[in-house]
């Protein structure tokens, strides 16, 4: 009836591999990568992320409902997200059909 | 032989008296009376500040009230009808009660939620009700900045926290339909056999829960600036008033198929029930609930295509727009094709359910003129959008729950209601409402803007022919109030199936006793089976 | 045009009135078509299909694949069209042409206060020549209001912190209605005009009259002066600023590294929040003008400095993109991740 | 759909638990629901802080320079910290969890108090990065000092910066509440290994709370600290 059961050292080596992580992401703030800093950190940060939902958060052994409802919240953030930047970024690209003038 | 039927000697009125019985009730039938009280009391109230936003317009020089009084009116109407009456209607009346029964369950899956949803509904109206007593809130229902933060200088933050607040309520209430629908169906009870109106409040669920937070830390950020003098919206520190409008709309335009998707899934019952016959293309229909729930999320900006957005975006986001549409002409089709062949009878719902169709047509395909680019930059913040939005909010959702209450009355309360009366006032809100809002299409087209409490002469005839539809229609928004409570005490005994329906909850004994089923029932045939031994003759008139 | 004295259409006064009627037009042609289809529809089987004895059942119809597929695929088609029309006729409505004639307009709570070139200063009033394009540069100075035009068919918000704008070519004489369509508080009904459209010859007669103040452009060299403008941006580029000849039009190279072409918004923005795109080889010295230039006069000082730039069309065509973004928008290149 | 009522009798003993309320047909359907409930909660809260990174996102596209200079007025210490103080809050949690899966009532309690004193150590070094920032005058409103060339735009940032970590901070709060309420009921021996599902769900909401903490760190603390 309960649901899985982890063993501890998983949970230890997730926590060692979280600590690790978050070192990393100071660490790397401090080198000058350019353009690529903030996707950086948005990586690192999301595979930390993704550690926490799979095992912290037992979703690797959950019911496919369960993925299917962490899948929608992270989709409907991205339509909020990228739509939005569609409209921003493009507004100093005038218009992409100059034929139709 | 009607008399032979009496009322079930226990069921959930009677089970427990007292105020604590009620409100501390883990009854989702008790709920949603309550439910039903209240809102109907906010619906009341919104109706009397649209009384006064009529009166006013019937002069161009507007010389009722003065401008801010007459700003503060419009708002309040918005915010009452749109927060406390349009969002919860459906769901937390016909909702909370009938989805349990319909399918096979003993209630909802969280019935502690649910009343705690209820009582949230209460504090967020009580934050209004401040905001009402201390003077009024002038920035329309959209609060949009920068006005909202720091140009108005009304009770904006009670208002906006009442309307954060009932956004929890909406959430709860959306929350606990999705557990519900997916944990506790009966058995043998598969998706494809579930009734249209369980699909519809699915997809309302959805757009409740996945729409509302995005609005509720809108208003949060529109509290902060306020209260704490933060910049986020503010032009002059370089905030962006247009970053206001995507987030208010990303949430406010699923909203309003927050409202419209319910009453699709009372019309689709509604409909199959009175013609007596199985509902046309059930997956198609059923689909076009989940797609109008989905596709509401991908179409915001039509709202802002004058608002300064890119010219790219708004043809993007005109384009996805028109998918919008497409669901609702399907279901419409659906809809018409299921009285093919039926053997249609024009009982009350019946009618209401006719002009859910001429009404919820013209509202829907006024929405192609808003979609499109060229015509909406004309229209846009007209009389032409009020029209719009009222002939879907008012033609389609009030209609499609007034005509929902009229088929589950004999359930909810174990009796019938007049039947001339209703029929009087089924054609009276036909009427009235057609006559208040259609000339405000012309006058839309005409140039009229919206929120003017002063407007030029040559509008004035079609504002007076719009005031006079607004008595009309006030007329008949009050009928059933009469009906309603005088078949409480005379109307005659409904039995368990007055109409010869379908569902799972004609088959409980009508009012339900609390535990809705003795024993739990399971289910076989397809959702509507209308074989000659249903049709009981004996209770049809 | 008017039926039994009701007016049904706001006069045609622009070239744009016409396609955008005949669009109105079509979409109501096609929604009366499906309104009257489906209500005959509903109404027809309402009567044949009445329920003639008490027990009556209807038949037993589940549904029908082909005839779903139809009334999905036509809709669609039909929304296309509707959409690609409505497409055109606004990229044409937002696209100014390059000779247009350039007038400022300001909202301010209640009024709209337009500017001419040539020094004019109106309230709640626009004269405007017939059968010319002329484009509205529109800001706001407090909160959101909406220029809107009914008889031209056109509208546009006027937004606090950046420059939108609207073009038209009247193509009649006379006096129509000015309405601000974005709720901006006590008296937004009260915050109306009139456009008046006048021959060219009367036109220039009435702007004989001429601004009491000279010319925009006298007007925002008048400022140059006294704000100190001159002390830093000297013709030859060596001061502490950049020189300010010729530039408009041009793309200019940034201290990070982007590039932006300078138009009006770029002008407005570099007043107003100097900060946000220095000039490469510059240092960021200049104090933000945030709250000590008012609209009218930032309008004069950008009028100045595009005066610097004779070769510059005011607005080319490659470069016919709407003011940058907010005060102080973002011109990197898009995308919709964050960005160095 | 699994027949809810076939699965009954497989967990003939289990039937009838305590805990199983009257209106679910077995002790699975009632944790599935839990479960399903706490997850759609998850999905409101995922949207709710959303909102947030979507002004924050486009802000820091615009006024990349502000960002850049008020986040290194932001000490690094103690984020870094708070990171690792919430990262192993998580861990308490998670052996929490696992010890109330196996009825071990004593390790539960031992570990829901080690993640309750994690996450008030968390919420101490949010005051005292508040309190600096308050002597800094870094909070945005009518009293914000700021020499450099971007002070306004400074302040969205410090307005963003307030309300993303002033809602996670109120979030922290409610999670340390709910975690008492759950390690009173704990060590009340209310929970065994047929019910735990408050265990979980509270688990569920602090290692939520954890992940916004995950974004939130890079996004306001590391904006650019390269020369």
């Amino acid at each position: 009836m309960s649901g899985h059961v982890s063993p501890k050292s998983l949970y230890y080596s997730i926590f060692g591999a979280l600590m690790v992580l978050t070192a990393i992401t100071v660490f790397a703030a401090y080198v000058n990568l350019g353009n690529l800093n903030a996707p950086v950190a948005l990586a690192i940060a999301t595979f930390k992320a993704t550690l926490v939902v799979l095992f912290f958060m037992h979703v690797k052994y959950s019911s496919r409902l369960t993925k299917l409802v962490v899948a929608t919240s992270l989709f409907f953030l991205v339509i909020l997200l990228g739509e939005m930047m569609m409209d921003y970024a493009s507004r100093g690209m005038g218009v992409v059909l100059p034929a139709l003038q | 032989m009607l008399d032979t039927l009496k009322l079930p000697e226990r069921h959930y009125l009677n089970n427990g008296h007292g105020l604590k019985s009620w409100l501390l009730t883990k009854d989702h039938k008790r709920i949603a009376i309550m439910y039903l009280i209240s809102i109907s009391a906010m619906f009341l109230l919104g109706g009397l500040f649209a009384a006064a936003v009529r009166v006013e317009l019937m002069t161009p020089e507007g010389d009722l009230f003065l401008a801010d009084n007459y700003n503060k009116m419009f708002t309040m109407h918005g915010v009452v009808m749109v927060f406390f009456f349009l969002i919860p209607s459906t769901p937390a009346v016909l909702g909370n009660f009938l989805i349990p029964p319909m399918i096979g369950a003993k209630d909802l899956a969280f019935p502690r939620i649910n009343l705690l949803s209820l009582y949230i509904f209460w504090v967020g109206a009580a934050f209004f009700f401040y905001a009402l007593f201390a003077g009024g809130v002038d920035t329309g229902w959209t609060f949009y900045t920068p006005f909202s933060s720091f140009a108005s200088n009304t009770n904006v933050v009670p208002t906006a926290l009442g309307a954060f607040i009932s956004g929890f309520s909406s959430i709860l209430t959306g929350l606990n339909f999705i557990v519900t629908i997916h944990r506790m169906r009966a058995p043998g009870l598969t998706w494809f056999r579930l009734p249209l109106f369980v699909w519809a409040h699915y997809a309302t669920s959805l757009i409740q829960v996945l729409g509302t937070p995005v609005v509720a830390i809108t208003i949060i950020m529109v509290f902060v600036e306020r209260a704490f003098g933060f910049g986020i919206f503010d032009p002059t520190r370089g905030g962006d008033p247009v970053l206001f409008q995507h987030l208010f709309w990303f949430y406010s335009h699923p909203a309003v198929y927050i409202m419209i998707l319910p009453a699709m899934g009372v019309i689709s019952e509604v409909v199959s029930t009175f013609s007596r016959k199985t509902i046309f293309g059930y997956s198609f229909v059923a689909f076009s609930s989940l797609a109008i729930a989905v596709f509401g999320f991908i179409v915001w900006a039509h709202h802002m295509f004058v608002a300064g957005i890119s010219t790219y975006s708004a043809m993007v986001f005109s384009f996805l727009s028109f998918s919008v549409a497409i669901p609702s002409a399907v279901k419409t089709f659906n809809w018409a094709a299921t009285l093919y062949k039926g053997a249609i009878s024009f009982e009350t719902p019946m009618l209401y359910a006719y002009g859910f169709f001429g009404l919820f047509l013209i509202g829907g395909l006024t929405g192609l003129f808003l979609a499109t680019l060229g015509v909406d930059v004309h229209v846009h913040d007209t009389y032409f959008v009020v029209a719009h939005f009222h002939y879907i909010m008012v033609g389609g959702a009030i209609m499609g729950y007034l005509g929902g209450l009229h088929f589950w009355w004999p359930k909810l309360v174990g009796r019938m209601y007049s039947e001339f009366l209703s029929r009087i006032s089924a054609i009276l809100v036909f009427v009235g409402f057609n006559l208040t809002f259609f000339p405000q299409f012309i006058l839309g087209y005409m140039g009229m803007p919206r929120r003017y409490h002063a407007y030029p002469d040559e509008f004035q005839v079609l504002n007076i022919m719009s005031s006079a539809g607004a008595g009309v229609l006030g007329i008949g928004y009050l009928l059933p109030v009469i009906y309603f409570l005088w078949s409480l005490k005379y109307g005659e005994v409904a039995g368990p199936n007055p109409w010869g329906a379908s569902g799972l909850e004609w088959q409980i004994p009508s009012p339900p006793p609390t535990e809705n089923f003795k024993e739990q029932p399971v289910v076989h045939g397809e959702p509507y089976e209308y074989t000659p031994h249903v049709a009981r003759e004996a209770n049809l008139v | 045009m008017g039926s039994f004295g009701i007016p049904l259409f706001p006069e045609q006064a622009s070239t744009f009135a016409r396609d955008i009627d005949a669009l109105y037009l079509f979409i109501l042609a096609v929604s009366a078509f499906f309104a009257l289809a489906v209500s005959v529809a509903v109404v027809v089987f309402g009567i044949v299909y009445r329920r003639r004895h008490a027990g009556e059942v209807g038949a037993r119809i589940e549904g029908n694949l082909p005839l779903e597929l139809l009334w999905s695929i036509i809709p669609t088609m039909i929304s296309m069209v509707m959409f690609g029309w409505g497409a055109s006729s606004y990229f044409h409505m937002r696209t100014p042409p390059a000779e247009a004639l350039q007038i400022y307009a300001v909202g301010k709570q209640w009024m709209w206060k337009f500017q001419h070139l040539e020094g004019q200063r109106e309230i709640n009033e626009l004269h405007v020549p017939v059968n010319r394009p002329v484009k509205v540069t529109i800001t706001s100075e407090d909160v959101l209001h909406s220029l809107f035009f009914p008889s031209f068919r056109t509208k546009m918000d006027a937004i606090p912190g950046r420059y939108t704008q609207l073009w038209f070519e009247a193509t009649k004489v006379g006096e129509y209605h000015i309405f601000c369509t974005e709720y901006c508080g006590t008296n937004h009904s009260g915050m109306i005009g009139k456009v008046v459209v006048m021959e060219p010859s009367e036109y220039q007669a009435w702007l004989a009259g001429g601004g009491v103040e000279g010319t925009l452009v006298e007007r925002g060299g008048r400022l140059f002066q006294d704000l100190a403008c001159n002390t830093c941006h000297l013709d030859t580029g060596k001061g502490r600023g950049p020189s300010l000849n010729d530039i408009v039009g041009k793309t200019v190279e940034l201290a990070d590294g982007t590039t932006t072409v300078v138009d009006e918004g770029y002008l407005r923005e570099s007043i107003i929040n100097s900060q946000a795109k220095i000039v490469r080889g510059y240092q960021p010295l200049m104090p933000a003008f945030q709250g000590l230039v008012s609209e009218d006069n930032l309008v004069a000082l950008v009028e100045y400095v595009k005066s610097l730039s004779p070769t510059a069309t005011t607005a080319a065509p490659a470069a016919a993109t709407p003011p940058a973004a907010p005060a102080a928008a973002s011109t990197n290149p898009p995308g919709a991740g964050e960005k160095n | 759909m699994s027949n809810a009522v076939a699965h009954a009798e497989a967990h003939g003993h289990a039937e009838h638990h305590t805990a199983l309320q009257h209106h679910f047909e077995t002790m699975q359907q009632q944790k599935e629901a839990s479960t399903l409930g706490m997850w759609v909660f998850l999905l409101t809260e995922v949207l709710f802080f959303g909102g947030l990174f979507m002004a924050y996102l486009l802000y820091r596209t615009w006024y990349f320079e502000a960002f850049a200079e008020a986040s290194r007025t932001i000490a690094i210490a103690p984020g870094a910290i708070n990171t690792a103080v919430l990262i192993g809050s998580s861990l308490t949690m998670a052996l929490g969890v696992r010890a109330a899966q196996t009825n071990q009532r004593t390790a539960t309690v031992r570990w829901l108090i080690a993640t309750i004193f994690l996450g008030l150590v968390f919420l101490g070094v949010k005051v005292y990065e508040y309190a600096d920032k308050f002597e800094h005058h870094h909070v945005p409103g009518a009293n914000f000092i700021s020499e450099s060339p971007w002070a306004a735009q400074e302040q969205i940032f410090f307005s963003l910066y307030f309300t993303m970590t002033g809602l996670h901070a109120l979030h922290m709060i409610v999670g340390v509440a709910i975690m008492s309420v759950i390690t009173w009921m704990a060590a009340k021996g209310r929970f065994d290994e047929h019910y735990y599902t408050p265990v979980e769900m509270a688990g569920l909401y602090w290692h939520f709370v954890d992940l916004v903490w995950i974004y939130l760190f890079p996004l306001l603390y590391l904006v650019e600290r390269h020369n």
